[in-house]
């Protein structure tokens, strides 16, 4: 039965619609838009709460199988009880502000950057039907949203009053400044090709297969993957997740613009941390992973927003295996990457999809042509930059005496 | 490698005014040392440093011992002959005599070039009270830096020429030097489970434990 | 190639990530409220007083308050009071005891000095861990009735060494009856004193068989 | 342990266990408050010596005390629940420590762990040893050992959740952010010429009269 | 010639470098990268260390003064405590120095024994210092882990042996404590046997890092002249490239049987005493090897030592040996009676940390971090 009907017309397709008519269908008419946005504003919270709640559980837990020990295990079955107990815990202990801070910048912090990091989610397409809001500059609206948080994290470390704060808040500006402009310059080309900004055209753009099995994600062409990885490596930087969490670098700075909060202002931040972090893996999942769209066409019986959450999940591991995995940059370090491997890759890359775009009707013995030179493109660059990058750092000999 | 006497020798000969003497080691380690005045200090110690015999480039260790004064009972025998003509008569002579304490600071020199050592040098204070300075030998060699600022800290010699000299272990508001002989400890002894020897010595002396004053509020938590 | 290091070092972590869960020497966890590691026999966490008899600890402890251990204890843990009196210990032979005997555990660092120097085999190491407390006063100072433990104990904790020090008493006891009946044979032509308090050497020291090599190059 | 019997838990936690699988769920403001917080108990990262390498041990993977979700070692004292005091506090380090101490949000909770941090232990007649650390910040749970084997801590710990368990928000046990009568800062020892000033806190250190204990029967 | 002297000449040009407004900030004593309760109060332009003075002493418990007061074996589980990962080493450097005073000589089982625990605690220390080291650079606990669980095999081996995981107060003057049985051996040999492999997948997972050879390459130079005459000694000495390994210069116990090679490093930076420490650790399990396949029978103590009532004649002894973090020494003057007159111990991390302000200078607080990580310090050891 569900075979027969297109699948956006499935009945599990279009599930959360109709709890969403039925629930609006309870109020007047006049009430309605406002009815849907308030219910979008609670969906989003609550399903994105309950996200944070056990990513943190995940990455406690694969942190530990990937450390060879299971991780908190005892709070609840599994110990899938145990970010409620955090929870319970980190609001019920004494919020302490430091003399000498500025109570209100210290209390704003968290909040804005909580609330900062949230915005982004609106513009999202979880599923074929779910989208909070459809704007037409959606890509836009999200980094500009995005971008508030560095600036949040740079109060909390001002507010403070703490030496270390201050440290991880002049960290924060750099990094904020240097890993703008390489995530930014990684979407143009997608904006580009799709010719729109809105989330919803640049996921329909990546709609359709090659032989029922290949599909036209951006992330299967040169220039796509390229873009996906750098961008995904700004990400890291923006999130500020491992390798590059250098504003609350634990092993330097304390816990950096952390340093001063306790109780619920700090889980706000760790909140925030996991927002920003879902966010970008969300957008990433949109602008180069095919959104919702399923990666084969006999899969498509399977709802897109279960496509959408297998593909941020999957993306939200890697953070997870990367921050197990990686040590940290050191400013400087961290900088160099950003302007001289990341912006001119990106740049490059740009090109490379504006020839991608021109070179879309080759055919026949050109079309390998086409692959060959946005490959040469993508692979070349990478290799002298890496290389330059990585100048006076090798592996040694040693000798013996 | 040279032996001590040698090398006494050599600094003797190098330093015409110097007073360079070998303070036999009893023991079986036999590791003989050099005891130098502290005018000449640091000259000789860099000439050990850079002669190419001796090359000690290395100053492994550095450490002060307090020789506290002593009461040394000397006993002197004199053999009295017989006048009657029988076995000499032995008369033994009891004297006390207060030998002079000291501060003494030992260097434990290697080279790594050479590969030998080590060469123990050591130098004394006039006295444990106030002539206490000995010349620093960090400019000769840069382990001595902190090993001399412990042994200031520790022993109370002060180190002419070091080029910052604190205290190292304890705060500086600290007035004692722990590590001499004489050193009394502060008395904080107010319970001890199972007291004996001089703790119990120390203890006793706070029994009964004052009682707790009865206006006084509640402990914080309660920790029983 | 620039990533290919991090690459591997992703490699190693997936494949410890997939390890937990079937090879066993890559998930070493003993979960340890309900599981407990199995401790090896030599393992020791402060001291104890061997007794003879479980039924009369206090009557039949082997120790005769000689104060060696807490002589040579390094910080001082041990608290001593010898009798004023004499009680027949397990053999019956007359012996000092302590009236108190007292181990600091607040202070103990578990060095197994008191167990090497003990001529009586007396004091033995036990191998508790599981002590933490809320109270340190009353809860951590040890006395004479919490510390003795019979040997049955010490036979389940270090079984080799418990076995051991038996047969060294058991041999000793020989001994002593022997000479004593030696003494009593001899007591019958002359009168005489009761022979010496038997003494075991500590257990550690393996007899000499080979010849010695060269001591550390000086 | 008897001191925090269930003097103040209405119901023991076989009988609250009993009624969980019957389907009745006992959310009590203060079951729910004490159940959080003693899941989630994350320890400071603070370590001052040899025990501090036991307690890391039982944070790696044979022991893993992330199985009680205390494995967020925090560097920070604002996001620490509790303070293992894990090695020898000196004279030098005894103020640090206070002052650690107080700049942890309540509630919060000290683990002396080790000789050293109970009573000064090995070193207790050094003259720069603290003896115990008890003297300054109160103690809520004491792991004897030399040092105490990694178990021994997780033990120490399991002791310290049933004490949270215990309990209550209101009354004598409340937590002292939510009392007025109390100070929750505890004053901090000054370095004086031979010795800390003062070498104790009076009002915490209140040490039995007597150095010999009876023996119990 | 070089200036080596406090305040030198490279020190001057890293203070005439900044004039901007510097903010002084106390690391330590408690903070998560000092590796216990030290303290580096670093003045910093910007990120960029323009003085970095150490403060000591927070675990300063007085090891010395305690080892004046009792006797000569009470003083051997102190010294457990120095270094309280690398207790086999510290009870072996005091156990020669003892030796050297009284003039006892070791059965030669004793001594394989010895070089046996020492080599397994040299594999102790040296993987848990690349732990933390790669903690310090940032790695969330992933190679400490790594690290903890192959040292939790060694503890088991030391604790089946000693009866403790850490204060193993092992070595007796003219031998050692106990003899290993043969199922102990066989269980050693499964371990050392193992180790290379876990070594693999240690370096597979850090050294050819382009973070960690980024972060750790060219960071914190020590030239061979300072080193030396700073009596900096052990791997972070040798990785400057001076051939000084006390197992060769000073041929002590039975090392001079075995084979075994002395890796050098030539730049003196974080990465070049990483890596020579693992490189130590190959050359360790060898030694390990040979030593297991060729331990002799025989006693394990000299009989002529004595437990109780020890008292060497006066004089004078310094011992050393190559432990983990460099040459550790015991330093004891006898007066006859039972206590030594005056117990010193040559502490290699709290020398080696003379030059850490050297090392630091004109480097960001991150690199400070690991500098100071790369010295290996304990500061039991350190404060004593």
């Amino acid at each position: 039965m569900i075979a027969t009907l297109p699948p956006a017309e499935s009945w599990l397709e279009r599930f959360p619609l109709l709890v969403r008519d039925w629930i609006t269908g309870h109020l007047p008419e006049s009430l309605g838009w406002l009815a849907v946005s308030l219910l979008a504003i609670v969906v989003i919270l609550a399903a994105f709460g309950l996200l944070f709640a056990y990513l943190t559980l995940a990455e406690r837990k694969i942190l530990g199988r990937i450390q060879n020990r299971p991780g908190p295990n005892r709070t609840g079955w599994f110990g899938l009880l145990q970010p409620f107990a955090d929870g319970i815990k980190a609001v019920t202990k004494e919020d302490v502000v430091p003399r000498e801070a500025d109570a209100v910048l210290h209390f704003l912090a968290p909040v804005l950057l909580v609330a900062m990091s949230l915005l982004g989610l609106a513009v999202i397409p979880f599923g074929r039907h779910l989208l909070a809001a459809n704007l037409e500059a959606g890509v836009l609206y999200f980094f500009a949203a995005g971008a508030a948080t560095e600036l949040a994290v740079f109060m909390a470390g001002w507010a403070s009053h703490n030496k270390y704060s201050l440290l991880a808040a002049m960290r924060a500006l750099a990094q904020l400044i240097s890993y703008e402009l390489p995530l930014l310059l990684s979407v143009v080309p997608v904006v580009m090709l799709a010719g729109s900004l809105s989330t919803t055209h640049i996921v329909d753009a990546q709609g359709g297969w090659t032989f029922g099995w290949i599909p036209h994600w951006h992330v299967l062409t040169p220039w796509g993957f390229a873009g996906f990885v750098m961008f995904m490596i700004a990400a890291l930087a923006e999130s500020n997740r491992s390798p590059f969490d250098l504003p609350e670098a634990e092993s330097e700075l304390i816990a950096g613009h952390l340093t001063e909060y306790s109780g619920f202002k700090y889980a706000l931040f760790f909140m925030a941390e996991y927002f920003g972090m879902c966010g970008l893996s969300a957008m990433a999942v949109t602008l180069f992973l095919g959104g919702w769209q399923a990666p084969c066409a006999f899969l498509e019986f399977i709802p897109s927003y279960v496509w959408f959450t297998a593909k941020l999940l999957t993306l939200l591991l890697g953070f997870i295996w990367i921050r197990a995995t990686l040590p940290r940059l050191r400013m400087d370090q961290l900088t160099r990457l950003a302007w001289k491997f990341l912006v001119p890759l990106t740049l490059l890359n740009l090109a490379n999809a504006a020839f991608w775009s021109l070179s879309a009707g080759w055919s026949g013995p050109m079309h390998w042509v086409r692959w060959a030179i946005a490959l040469t493109v993508v692979v070349g660059p990478f290799l002298l930059l890496g290389r330059a990058l990585t100048a006076g750092v090798a592996p040694r000999t040693y000798r013996y005496a | 490698m040279e032996t001590p006497e040698q090398i006494r020798d050599r600094l003797l000969a190098r330093f015409p005014g110097a007073q360079v003497t070998v303070v036999v080691n009893g023991s079986p380690s036999a590791q003989h040392s050099l005891l130098v005045d502290a005018a000449h200090g640091r000259e000789m110690a860099g000439f050990l440093r850079d002669d190419p015999v001796l090359k000690l480039d290395q100053c492994s260790n550095v450490t002060g011992v307090d020789w506290p004064e002593k009461e040394v009972v000397e006993t002197r025998k004199t053999t009295v002959p017989d006048p009657a003509g029988g076995t000499p008569k032995i008369i033994e002579e009891k004297s006390k005599r207060i030998e002079p304490g000291c501060l003494e600071v030992v260097y434990h020199l290697f080279s790594v070039a050479l590969r030998h050592g080590p060469v123990v040098l050591r130098m004394r204070t006039g006295n444990r009270t106030d002539a206490v300075t000995l010349p620093s030998l960090t400019p000769v060699w840069r382990s001595c830096e902190f090993q001399e600022r412990e042994v200031f800290d520790l022993f109370g010699v002060k180190f002419d020429g070091h080029p910052d000299l604190r205290r190292i272990l304890m705060w500086d508001a600290f007035k004692d030097h722990p590590m001499r002989k004489d050193y009394v400890e502060p008395d904080d002894y107010e319970w001890e489970p199972t007291p004996h020897g001089d703790v119990l010595a120390k203890a006793k002396k706070h029994f009964p434990a004052p009682a707790a004053p009865a206006a006084a509020p509640t402990p914080p938590t309660a920790t029983a | 190639m620039l990533g290919s290091g991090i690459l591997q070092g992703l490699a190693v972590t997936a494949k410890n990530f997939l390890g937990s869960y079937h090879d066993p020497a890559r998930y070493t966890t003993v979960e340890y409220p309900e599981v407990k590691q199995q401790l090896p026999e030599a393992f020791r966490n402060f001291p104890f007083l061997v007794t003879e008899n479980a039924t009369d600890p206090m009557g039949t402890l082997r120790c005769v308050a000689c104060q060696i251990c807490e002589k040579e204890c390094p910080p001082q843990c041990i608290f001593i009071e010898k009798s004023k009196d004499k009680k027949p210990d397990a053999n019956g032979k007359l012996q000092i005891y302590p009236v108190v005997f007292a181990i600091d555990t607040s202070v103990c660092m578990s060095c197994q000095i008191c167990v090497e120097v003990c001529p009586f085999d007396a004091i033995k190491m036990d191998q508790v861990y599981e002590i933490a407390t809320t109270d340190r006063f009353d809860a951590l100072l040890l006395n004479r009735e919490q510390l003795a433990k019979p040997n049955e104990y010490f036979h389940q904790i270090h079984p080799t060494e418990a076995a051991e020090v038996d047969a060294r008493l058991a041999a000793d006891r020989k001994a002593a009856e022997e000479k004593a009946k030696a003494a009593a044979a001899a007591k019958a032509a002359l009168p005489a004193k009761p022979a010496p308090a038997p003494v075991a050497k500590p257990a550690v020291v393996p007899p000499p068989t080979a010849p010695q090599s060269p001591g550390p190059a000086a | 342990m008897d001191q925090i019997a269930p003097t103040t838990v209405p119901i023991t936690d076989a009988e609250r266990d009993e009624l969980r699988r019957h389907g009745i769920l006992l959310t009590g403001l203060e079951e729910l408050y004490n159940w959080g917080r003693s899941r989630s108990v994350w320890p400071l990262n603070f370590g001052l010596a040899c025990c501090a390498i036991e307690m890391i041990a039982a944070s790696m993977a044979k022991f893993d005390i992330a199985r009680f979700g205390s494995e967020v070692f925090r560097p920070s004292p604002r996001q620490a629940d509790l303070l293992i005091v894990s090695g020898t506090v000196t004279k030098k380090m005894a103020p640090q420590v206070v002052r650690l101490w107080n700049q942890m949000p309540e509630p919060k909770f000290c683990i002396a762990m080790g000789a050293c941090a109970i009573s000064g232990g090995p070193f207790k007649q050094g003259y720069n040893v603290l003896k115990g650390i008890d003297r300054f910040i109160p103690v809520d749970i004491y792991i004897p050992g030399c040092p105490p084997r990694p178990e021994a801590l997780l033990h120490g710990l399991v002791q310290l959740q049933e004490k949270m368990r215990g309990q209550t928000i209101s009354g004598p046990d409340a937590p002292r952010h939510l009392r007025a009568d109390l100070d929750c800062d505890c004053p901090i020892p000054e370095f004086g010429e031979h010795d800390l000033e003062p070498p104790q806190n009076d009002i915490l250190f209140q040490p039995p009269a007597s150095p010999v204990r009876t023996p119990k029967a | 010639m070089q200036d080596l002297s406090p305040g030198g000449a490279h020190v001057r040009a890293v203070h005439d470098e900044f004039h901007g407004d510097l903010l002084e900030v106390s690391m330590g004593p408690h903070h998560p990268s000092t590796h216990g309760v030290f303290r580096m109060v670093v003045t910093l332009d910007g990120e960029r260390i323009v003085k970095l003075k150490p403060v000591f002493g927070y675990l300063h418990r007085n090891h010395e003064k305690l080892g004046e007061g009792t006797s000569y074996l009470g003083s051997m589980p102190y010294t457990d405590r120095l270094d309280y990962l690398c207790s086999m080493t510290n009870n072996w450097a005091y156990a020669v120095a003892v030796e050297k005073l009284a003039g006892l000589t070791v059965p030669e089982r004793a001594e394989y024994v010895r070089v046996i625990l020492a080599e397994l605690t040299r594999l102790l220390n040296h993987t848990c210092l690349a732990g933390f080291l790669m903690q310090d650079c940032g790695c969330s606990g992933t190679p400490l882990m790594y690290a903890f669980r192959e040292r939790e095999k060694i503890l088991d081996l030391f604790e089946s042996l000693s009866g403790s995981r850490m204060m193993c107060n092992y070595q007796r003057f003219g031998g050692c404590r106990v003899d290993p049985p043969a199922d102990w051996l066989a269980r050693a040999q499964t371990l050392v046997d193992g180790y290379t492999a876990f070594l693999d997948e240690f370096e597979a997972l850090l050294t050819g890092n382009e973070i960690v050879m980024a972060r750790t390459q060219g960071v914190g130079c020590m030239s061979a002249a300072l080193a030396v005459s700073a009596g900096v000694t052990g791997p972070a000495l040798r990785a400057t490239g001076v051939a000084h390994d006390l197992r060769k210069v000073d041929g002590y116990g039975v090392y001079p049987r075995f084979n075994f090679r002395v890796p050098l490093g030539a730049h003196g930076d974080v990465y070049d005493r990483y890596m020579i420490r693992v490189l130590e650790m190959r050359e360790s399990v060898g030694i390990l090897q040979q030593a297991l396949a060729g331990l002799p029978g025989g006693p394990i103590m000299n009989p002529a030592a004595k437990l109780r009532g020890f008292r060497p004649k006066a004089g004078e002894a310094y011992g050393r040996i190559e432990g983990p973090k460099g040459e550790i020494g015991f330093y004891l003057i006898s007066d006859g009676s039972p206590n030594p007159w005056r117990y010193r111990v040559r502490p290699p991390s709290f020398i080696n940390l003379t030059i850490l302000e050297d090392m630091c200078l004109g480097h960001t607080v991150a690199d400070a971090v690991i500098i100071l990580g790369s010295v290996d310090i304990v500061l039991g050891e350190v404060d004593r």
